[in-house]
């Protein structure tokens, strides 16, 4: 009970707490559900903008894109190695990820249908993201704390590419290129909302989150500052989003709009959204696949250790 | 068409088109660590195909540039090697990215690098400035892959039983696609016949094959001409999914 | 876009779609018997395909034929179903013609067949003569669809164990894109809305299923949107592949 | 020998041969490999035509494509039917095909590369395999002739439409596609000429097939017959051949034209075209992949026999 006390009280300091450091069962399990989850969350986004590899319109664009999507590839690794640093193996948390236990953000689980998707998950989706993982930089959880200064500078360098992107296209593009980038916005607009979870009123793992410093900024007050931030960008790109109760409240000096629709939410995440299955089947065909291969490079090793004793 | 500007889109379409079936993996790879690096692969092969090609666009002197040549050609003006066209998996004949096979993605990486390795450690002594200079930047790409594509084949071949049977069985799908590393004509003063390396790239392949417990197949008399534009049925699919987004959309700016 | 328009889509591309997937079987069938079934179905299916999408272009009144409505248009004006377009096996995810399972395949042609002639018979009677006429003509061909793909659907339900596990499998996969089967609205006088026929579908699913020996999945929530244009990830795959033709070559006659 | 005597005699007077009169070993088993390979020929073309069914350029090419390749399977059913009159099953037909062991036409070992390969397939691959088939209507295995009465009405259908849509494209396309016409005429014409087999003087087979009334014409000559068709349909189409020795000789009122390549046609036949190794693993991993579908079917049948018969 002292040790929790005296941890509790570091916290409150705003002291960071490192992984050789005692700390309690829950606060430990909170972290690494949340980490394993963001870390699941970036290799299962990799099969949506993977998706588009393959006919990325440019060769620079095919490029940005590999890169970008090597890039969550490597999120995912140094997000598992900040959760292994609490006991938990990475096979552990890829055997939660493939049999459904774990989750994994939601937004995943919607299509990219054309190429101005990539463009727009990089804006809304990634701009999301970043807003959602700043305060985790300083997170009381040493480890995390500096995965996420990584993962957030790379993050905003993908958010700024998938801007230009689009007003490559708004601005220089055809009509029908212009269409599609709106046409991406109508469909990627509420999901991106949605990725800072529920209203703040059904949260319930919130406030013990911030009362230990894993989460620093309620669900509603980020997603208010990222509709506030990113309605002046969509007017300087030339497009509407698909809100008609969107205005501006100057009294709050902030943008009021409109009401999310919650059941959409709760069915996606319940896995009923358009691709919860097909990413699920996804990444348990590659690890299926693979098997033969992990289990190879295992015993090759184990060969070469053997060889290098008897020498 | 002009004998250097061949030679160089011959190489140029190899790149662009083995990264092409790279990408394909992006997601798929049997570890994390493999994502990234055949995306990584898969970033170094474009970048040197975007070099090529805008120097092609240069020699060919009609104002294409990298995308226009990688995108708005018809299939016959393709000169890659059929070998990097094949789907990533064998027996998916009317298509790529269905089927995803390591053990013959690792056999082609290896088998390219060290023939790109070959190509290059002779293209830097080009009398050809440009070609030189691509080829030392490439040089240290090619090497890392050709390290890492190798290790790989040794840790499959020379794994376990299943891992071996796959990797020979893969080899004897790839063996007569090889031929073509060796068939294509060079241009005197700018760059070697392809033939030119075969010795010191069956000598390697050898030696790898060897260290992997893996078994040479026989030859094969098999002509694979994609150097010549003649490719494979493999090639129509790869180039209606690769090219979908400029012909579809004629006129935009991306 | 015009309601009757967009009900004569919905039909009409569900066709093109279905037949374009089924038109991947050909010579990959497991007994040439199935290789003549499989295409004859395609056949058939095109066939009322380029009836509706001609009479979609009547409607339409901006003078595209069939060809430019199937295929000059971009995925968002598509209508068909999600449950068409998926491909021919399952975890094939950025790809259709990769993988080919027969277990999928009978299952959904079992299931849209049913639906099509559900829906043909109640058209036979609509207020538009182009549209009874079409359906009366198709009802006939449908009927046989259904016939054949239940009858193996029986076959392989309640043939072995693997077989029977194998449509197991298959079913639990498509069964939350049957939703959409009864998703669409209907237009007075023309076409009863989807919902109408879910009562009869669903026994007769439930029926078919029983003799097969196959058990029903838990309903599912899924909600696929492909008759509002909104698909799945699979359909710029299949429509980079049949559109690219006359995307790479603008006003070429055929 | 009395026997063998009066089936000889019988051939000498042209009469027809059928399933259940006596007939000699080897007449049995030329026939049942003639005819099964004819039946391979028609199975394993199917792939290089079906490779374009999903991207015909208009629906009713589509249509088209698909009857024909249907038409094709059609073929390969009734001749494995006629071969079975032999004695032969179709299972030990199909092994034979998969396992290497049978042969089929080389010329389905060359790749359709673009969509006019598919229209020159029509006017010069089905154009030649009428003209070698044509005699064998008046085959003396009267189950044969029948099949092949029919095959050659189909097949003349076939050339008349892939000629006509080479014709369209010709007169009424574009540049490209003139350009594409030429090219696919370019790499089907010299295969298309070796489908009449090596030359007489290199075909051992062929005598003792004429003394039986199987084979009625010979290689060089149906082949002479073919030139002489084909190069005016070539003219009126607007398309050359890649021949520079092609030339009208008056005195013969027939067509000279160059030597053929037979190194590849060799290299072909003995496995190393360039499609040998993918036609037969794609024939071989259809039936692999169709060995439970054909199982459960013959579980299925069994069990209601029973049950029939319980009944």
């Amino acid at each position: 009970l002292a040790r929790e006390e005296a941890f509790e009280a570091r916290i409150d300091a705003g002291d960071f707490i490192e992984a050789k450091d005692w700390m309690p069962d829950h606060y430990r399990k909170t972290l690494v559900r949340q980490i394993s989850q963001h870390a699941h969350s970036e290799i299962v986004g990799m099969l949506p903008e993977g998706n588009w590899i393959t006919r990325a319109p440019t060769l620079k664009r095919k490029a940005i894109l590999l890169a970008k999507v090597q890039d969550e590839g490597g999120h995912g690794l140094y997000l598992y190695a900040a959760a292994e640093t609490l006991g938990t193996s990475r096979d552990e948390m890829t055997e939660a990820l493939l049999s459904g236990k774990a989750k994994y953000s939601s937004i995943f689980n919607y299509p990219t249908l054309t190429w101005a998707d990539i463009g727009v998950i990089g804006w809304l989706v990634d701009g999301a993201a970043i807003m959602n993982q700043v305060p985790l930089c300083r997170c009381s959880y040493a480890p995390y704390a500096r995965a996420m200064i990584r993962v957030c500078r790379e993050e905003s360098f993908h958010q700024r590419q998938g801007y230009e992107s689009l007003l490559v296209m708004m601005q220089k593009g055809t009509a029908a290129q212009k269409a599609m980038v709106q046409d991406a916005v109508n469909r990627w607009w509420w999901p991106a909302l949605m990725m800072f979870g529920p209203a703040d009123k059904d949260s319930p793992n919130s406030e013990q989150s911030m009362r230990w410093g894993i989460k620093r900024v309620s669900n509603d007050t980020l997603r208010q500052k990222f509709v506030d931030a990113t309605i002046p960008q969509a007017e300087i790109l030339g497009v509407t989003v698909p809100d008609p109760d969107l205005k501006w409240n100057a009294e709050r000096e902030s943008y009021d709009f409109g009401a999310i629709d919650w059941s959409e939410f709760w069915r996606v995440v319940g896995g009923e959204g358009p691709c919860n299955r097909e990413r699920l089947a996804a990444r348990n065909k590659a690890w299926d696949d693979g098997a033969w291969v992990r289990e190879a490079a295992m015993v090759h090793a184990k060969k070469q250790a053997t060889q290098a004793q008897a020498a | 068409m002009d004998a250097k500007l061949t030679y160089v889109l011959q190489l140029a379409d190899t790149c662009l088109i083995h990264a092409q079936r790279l990408g394909e993996w992006c997601g798929h790879a049997p570890v994390l660590e493999e994502d990234l690096a055949l995306s990584n692969m898969a970033l170094d092969l474009l970048g040197q195909a975007r070099a090529l090609l805008t120097y092609a666009g240069q020699l060919e002197g009609a104002g294409r540039d990298e995308d226009q040549l990688a995108f708005l050609r018809e299939e016959r003006d393709y000169r890659n090697l059929v070998l990097v066209e094949l789907p990533n998996a064998a027996a998916s004949p009317s298509d790529g990215s269905g089927g995803r096979d390591f053990a013959l993605t690792t056999l082609r990486n290896a088998a390219v690098s060290i023939w790109l390795e070959l190509l290059y450690e002779r293209l830097q002594a080009s009398n050809d400035a440009e070609l030189a200079g691509i080829a030392a930047k490439s040089l240290k790409e090619v090497r890392y892959h050709r390290q890492h594509s190798s290790d790989w084949v040794v840790r499959l071949g020379d794994g376990t039983a299943e891992s071996q049977a796959r990797m020979q069985t893969a080899l004897v799908v790839l063996t007569p696609y090889f031929n073509e590393l060796f068939a294509a004509a060079g241009v005197a003063g700018v760059g070697p016949a392809w033939g030119e390396i075969e010795a010191d790239w069956r000598a390697r392949w050898a030696t790898l094959l060897a260290e992997a417990t893996l078994t040479l197949p026989r030859d094969s008399a098999m002509q694979p001409q994609g150097h010549l534009g003649i490719h494979s049925e493999h090639m129509g699919h790869l180039l209606g999914t690769m090219q979908h987004l400029q012909r579809a959309y004629p006129g935009g700016v991306w």
